[in-house]
């Protein structure tokens, strides 16, 4: 649709424009930076080594978090997916403190796992550890009757397999959902996770940074970079996950 | 078990704030004068940590991630009430924060404060204990005359020259810095409304302080060293700060010309005023227990060096 | 020999299926018709031993069934397929539960595959397949581990006339060379006069086996001769009469 | 289910009393508190009133957030699932923004509000807005073409008849899901908002006032407080959808 | 009188309906059949001024269609009820875009509903009736705005085998009384068979008109009889052609 893509062309592209338009009419930076403003700093991030460096710490205390969080949440929402007594028992626990705001886990981060990019991390972890959990859940509850059936009519009859051949490969789509909106939330709580000095790099860092020394174009750079950041981390995973691991259910939904 | 606990120190973490009050850290810390004074003592490596406030730095010092920090002398109060296991072993400056009104704020009394928006520290901090005593010292309701507003230093300059705010009771060199922008004049200092308020303060962890008195006693040294570097060279001391804290150096020596403010290294100074603190964050509920001096200080290892 | 006896099956309060009384021969071809919620569904899912009965007893040659057991088969009428799997490793789910090696099993299913004109699907998976295709993939991945009694609940009833037709002509065709005992569930009365060496008709619900009509024509039969119009007619009023009492 | 709702009766006291147990044994209140800790805080917090005061003010942040995110975010995403020509123009400025974390918006929260309620309600917003629109969005593009269709044949043939009578009725359920994911992240963004001094009151506020004093017991009281709060709002909203509003379309998953 | 002139529609580069002439009398009663694909949904879609023909014409009563029209009602095979109006209010639909008076609108719909024995349901939702009653509902909201032409597109498709025949039963009943034109597509030969006054078959895709048969037996028919039975026949082995030739 060549169309539709100039439209988006020209949306960006007069957006940029009015945007450096209403800067120049302001003309206070601390109140809206313009457009070149930002784009130097922007180059001045990247030339300085900077953002690699904010990039690398970000990334790892979002790997850590989310990392945590699928290994963690996976195995506990599938025994809830799967056994009623595992639901009932292990569901008034997670609903008492899914809800908790990840960043109010601030203070609990600092002093359980010090100034340490493990307490990012933690916050990271907090915000993922939920969706996977839900989603995963949701998954194995869902898995239709009908294929267990038609499984155990075919000889596969012990739970284990029944997991491992139906229930795991069913739930695949809601559990990469579930990461996914896991890493969205994740990725928010990093600019949460590096407010409280864990270290001296990080794209969220940055920002608090560029605050306190009240260079805005610093900030909405690094508001932007975080943006996108995160835009191509989603995409580099739904492409992985929709065009390679997940094809079936993409056709499904396709077909509806 | 003990033993194994015990193991060798050989690392030191300080924590510090973006401020000139704390300049002794950062000429001690920029010339290598910690690792040089502290190698002696089996210190291979000293790293300091940045901090915008003090409670969070010593929310830091709780969880064990510091064994120095240069703080105001209350945020520790709540910190040591809380169980904090440290001391104050010296004195690091007094004075040094200006009420600063919007240019077009008339000031000629603490009067003309009344229905203006102030933003200092948090609560418990020294700037809004010391402002909220003046207020009471001159018949001003801190709860019902004005508005308040907390937050850290960065976000006051901020609310100042965006407007959100009438004026702001920050520490040096804040106050230099608002001036220059043009958004701000400075009314009154904090010595003229509490003369020779304690301000900041070393703390030491008191693992160092029973387990190596004799690297406490070196650490008192270097800093007295590095303060009366300073108080010799105030422009290199202003040079180096504002190397480290990524500000402008003629700003930063147009602040120490300006300030109120007294480095100082004899810890018998902050006491009084410390206390009185104390006191009154223990009427505001802050604090579980009342503190004495003995909680708080710890003033034998620089009587010893000194006598 | 399959024989249900005195089977009755209750869900909680809810009599579903009452003292049904059923022999069925080796090889024979049994058409099961009733009312909607007669208990047809239900009846064939004992049978797979994946509900147990209330009372009454089930046996395949004279042993029980308890459970899931592979000289059972069944299709379903949603196919039932895995939708994560391809056409090929849908159809060899069985034999990989066997215990049979991944590749022998696929050369095994290439070959069924061939006679199906699936061989180019092999690698789709079955959201790409008609439902035509997807109804041949489940019933070869239940004859593939050569049960003994295959069991179909309205495996047509969600496809096209045309489609439908042959499908059913394809499955006289393996059941004259397999000769396996069939039950297969129907609302067709067209289909059961085309497919059935007996029809068995319930009652509404509680299900009661209301009629057995035994239909002695050769195959394949011609869906619009008179003998087949008879049976069709025969059929017609025994539902329709039920359809009745329903109402 | 009486079992199922003893088992979690069960669950919740058990793992009350390991809390209990665990902190004995820990004995450090800054590490973690004692649950009988948590409970005479939580009642001197409601007997001195502060928790109405608290509460109040979140829930003034959290309403101006999300009230101000529904009246934007409903037009825009009709706008957008209706017209393949908005689609196009807004699209990419809402996938530019939408992935900067709320809480990165605080610097410019600050200097275009000051330091206001709308502020606070602005990062509150910044949450709330992007799952509205965007299942405004989804709703309204997947509204089937044969009920658009069959309302044609009926009469109903001028756009604004179609959105008002097909679109939106279809819509309404994708909406109010998105209402809902919008308040559980803007729920999330109150912590942030009231991070930087608009007031001296609100749930967030008193999670850094007690962490800045070094009280977790206070920390952890507020943290609880802030789940029920969330959870309440959730299950509140539900039940109105859920049991009023949108009977059909419950009725519609549940029969699938 | 509906008259199709040289009709041709196009998708792109796919030819779907290639040069479709049909002339339809008042009150007749057309089934059209032919292989899936072939165009038989995108020619009611036309008719209905939903598609916009690539060539050709089509008039109602010499006026020229070209776009949607209360003249034309139109059924679909999956309901197309909303879902978020309960049944009374699914029924007014048409009279409510009319611009009646709601209260009025819902007396005339209840009058009907009574008729169709769903008196009991008017506030139920569709999700809670099954599809023979919410393929009722639809047929009386597409009648209650009394169009001239009727098009149905496999309404009975999704139906089991007994409400289907239920169903025609009450389709004839209403036509018998209306007398409206009604073009119907289906799958079902026996449907046709019981239905028509004429069964219009088309090719494969590109769709032409292949063969018409007219039907001249009174209504209502035994399904059974010899006569309906030849007609089966007929239509069975004219599609039977069309579908080895796709295949
Ligand atoms: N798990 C269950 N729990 C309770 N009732 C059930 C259950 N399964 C089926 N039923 C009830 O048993 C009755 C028979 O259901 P069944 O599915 O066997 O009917 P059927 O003859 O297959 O109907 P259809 O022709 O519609 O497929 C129905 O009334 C149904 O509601
Ligand atoms: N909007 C469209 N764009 C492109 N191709 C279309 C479109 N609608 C239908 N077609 C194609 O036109 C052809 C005829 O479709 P149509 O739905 O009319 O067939 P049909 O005879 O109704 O088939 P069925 O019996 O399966 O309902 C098909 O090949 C279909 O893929
Ligand atoms: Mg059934
Ligand atoms: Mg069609």
């Amino acid at each position: 649709m060549p169309h539709g893509r100039l439209l988006r062309v020209i949306s960006l592209a007069g957006a940029t424009i009015i945007w450096e338009i209403a800067a120049s009419v302001v003309n206070d930076p601390l109140f809206l930076p313009r457009f070149t403003e930002v784009i130097q700093t922007f180059y001045h991030v990247v030339a300085s080594g900077d953002l690699l460096r904010d990039l690398f710490e970000s990334l790892m205390h979002f790997g850590i978090g989310l990392g945590l969080g699928i290994v963690i949440a996976i195995p506990i929402g599938m025994m809830m997916g799967w056994s009623r007594t595992a639901d009932n028992i292990i569901d008034p626990l997670v609903e008492l403190v899914r809800p908790i705001p990840p960043i109010a886990w601030i203070p609990f981060a600092i002093i359980w796992l010090h100034l340490t990019h493990y307490a990012a991390g933690f916050i990271v972890f907090m915000g993922a550890v939920f969706p996977i959990l839900i989603n995963t859940y949701a998954g194995f509850r869902d898995t239709p009757q009908i294929l267990i059936d038609s499984g155990k009519v075919l000889g596969c009859v012990r739970s284990r397999d029944l997991i491992k051949k139906i229930a795991l490969p069913y739930a695949l789509p809601s559990i990469a959902t579930g990461v996914r909106i896991a890493m969205g939330v994740g990725w928010m709580c990093v600019v949460a996770a590096e407010l409280f000095g864990v270290s001296n790099h990080g794209l969220g860092y940055k920002v608090w940074w560029y605050k306190d020394i009240h260079q805005m174009d610093g900030v909405l750079t690094y508001m932007l970079i975080l943006g996108i950041v995160s835009l191509t981390i989603d995409r580099v995973f739904r492409y992985i996950t929709d065009e390679r691991l997940l094809k079936w259910k993409t056709g499904l939904v396709r077909n509806k | 078990i003990k033993t194994d606990e015990r193991e060798e120190i050989t690392t030191l973490s300080i924590g510090y704030q973006p401020s000139t009050h704390q300049a002794a850290h950062i000429t001690a810390m920029e010339k290598g004068w910690w690792e040089r004074d502290l190698a002696p003592f089996g210190i291979e490596k000293v790293i300091d940590k940045q901090f915008p406030s003090g409670p969070p730095e010593m929310q830091a010092m709780l969880a064990g991630d510091l064994d120095i920090a240069y703080v105001g002398s209350a945020p520790p109060i709540t910190a040591i009430a809380e169980g904090l296991d440290a001391k104050i072993v010296a004195c690091v400056n007094t004075n040094g924060s200006d009420l600063v009104l919007r240019p077009e704020i008339n000031y000629t009394t603490p009067e003309d404060l009344k229905g203006l928006t102030i933003a200092t520290f948090r609560a418990g901090s020294i700037q809004d204990t010391v402002f909220k005593k003046w207020l009471i010292d001159n018949n001003i309701n801190p709860i019902t005359d004005l508005t308040i507003k907390e937050m850290g230093p960065g976000d006051a300059i901020t609310a100042i020259s965006s407007k959100s705010v009438d004026g702001v009771f920050l520490p040096h060199p804040s106050p230099t810095i608002i001036e220059s922008q043009g958004t701000g004049k400075t009314v009154i200092q904090s010595g003229e409304m509490w003369p020779s308020h304690s301000c900041c303060v070393l703390v030491v962890s008191g693992t160092l302080i029973r387990e190596r008195p004799d690297l406490v006693e070196q650490i008192i040294k270097t800093h007295i060293n590095a303060t009366e570097y300073n108080l010799a060279h105030p422009e290199e001391a202003a040079r180096l700060a504002a190397e480290k804290l990524s500000m402008n150096e003629s700003l930063l020596s147009k602040s120490l010309k300006t300030w109120d403010g007294k480095w100082c290294t004899d810890p018998r100074v902050s006491i009084p005023s410390t206390l009185e603190y104390a006191n009154v964050q223990y009427e505001l509920g802050y604090i579980k227990k009342p503190l004495r001096e003995e909680d708080l200080f710890d003033t034998s290892f620089y009587e010893k060096i000194t006598e | 020999m399959l024989k249900i006896n005195n089977l009755s099956k209750k869900y909680d309060d809810l009599l579903v299926l009452d003292n049904i009384n059923l022999e069925i021969a080796d090889s024979e071809f049994i058409c099961l018709l009733g009312p909607s919620g007669c208990g047809k569904t239900t009846l064939l899912r004992i049978v797979a031993g994946l509900e147990e009965a209330t009372t009454g007893r089930i046996t395949l040659n004279n042993q029980s069934i308890t459970g899931p057991n592979t000289c059972i088969g069944m299709v379903f009428q949603d196919y039932a397929l895995f939708p994560w799997r391809n056409i090929l490793d849908n159809a060899i789910f069985g034999l990989e539960m066997k215990g049979v090696d991944k590749e022998t099993a696929r050369n095994k299913a290439r070959k069924y595959l061939r006679l199906l004109g699936l061989e180019r699907f092999e690698k789709s998976h079955p959201h790409e397949l008609s439902g035509g295709m997807k109804q041949r993939v489940a019933i070869l991945r239940a004859l593939l581990i050569k049960p003994e009694v295959l069991l179909m609940d309205e495996p047509f009833g969600a496809l096209d006339a045309q489609t439908r037709n042959q499908l059913q002509i394809e499955l006289l065709k393996i059941w004259n060379k397999d000769k396996k005992t069939v039950l297969f569930v129907t609302h067709s009365v067209d289909e059961a006069a085309y497919l059935a060496d007996r029809v068995i008709i319930l009652s509404k619900r509680p299900g009661r086996i209301k009629e057995t009509i035994e239909i002695n024509l050769p195959r394949p039969r011609d869906r619009t001769s008179m003998e087949v119009n008879k049976i069709r007619s025969r059929v017609l009023k025994t539902l329709g009469a039920e359809q009745e009492a329903q109402a």
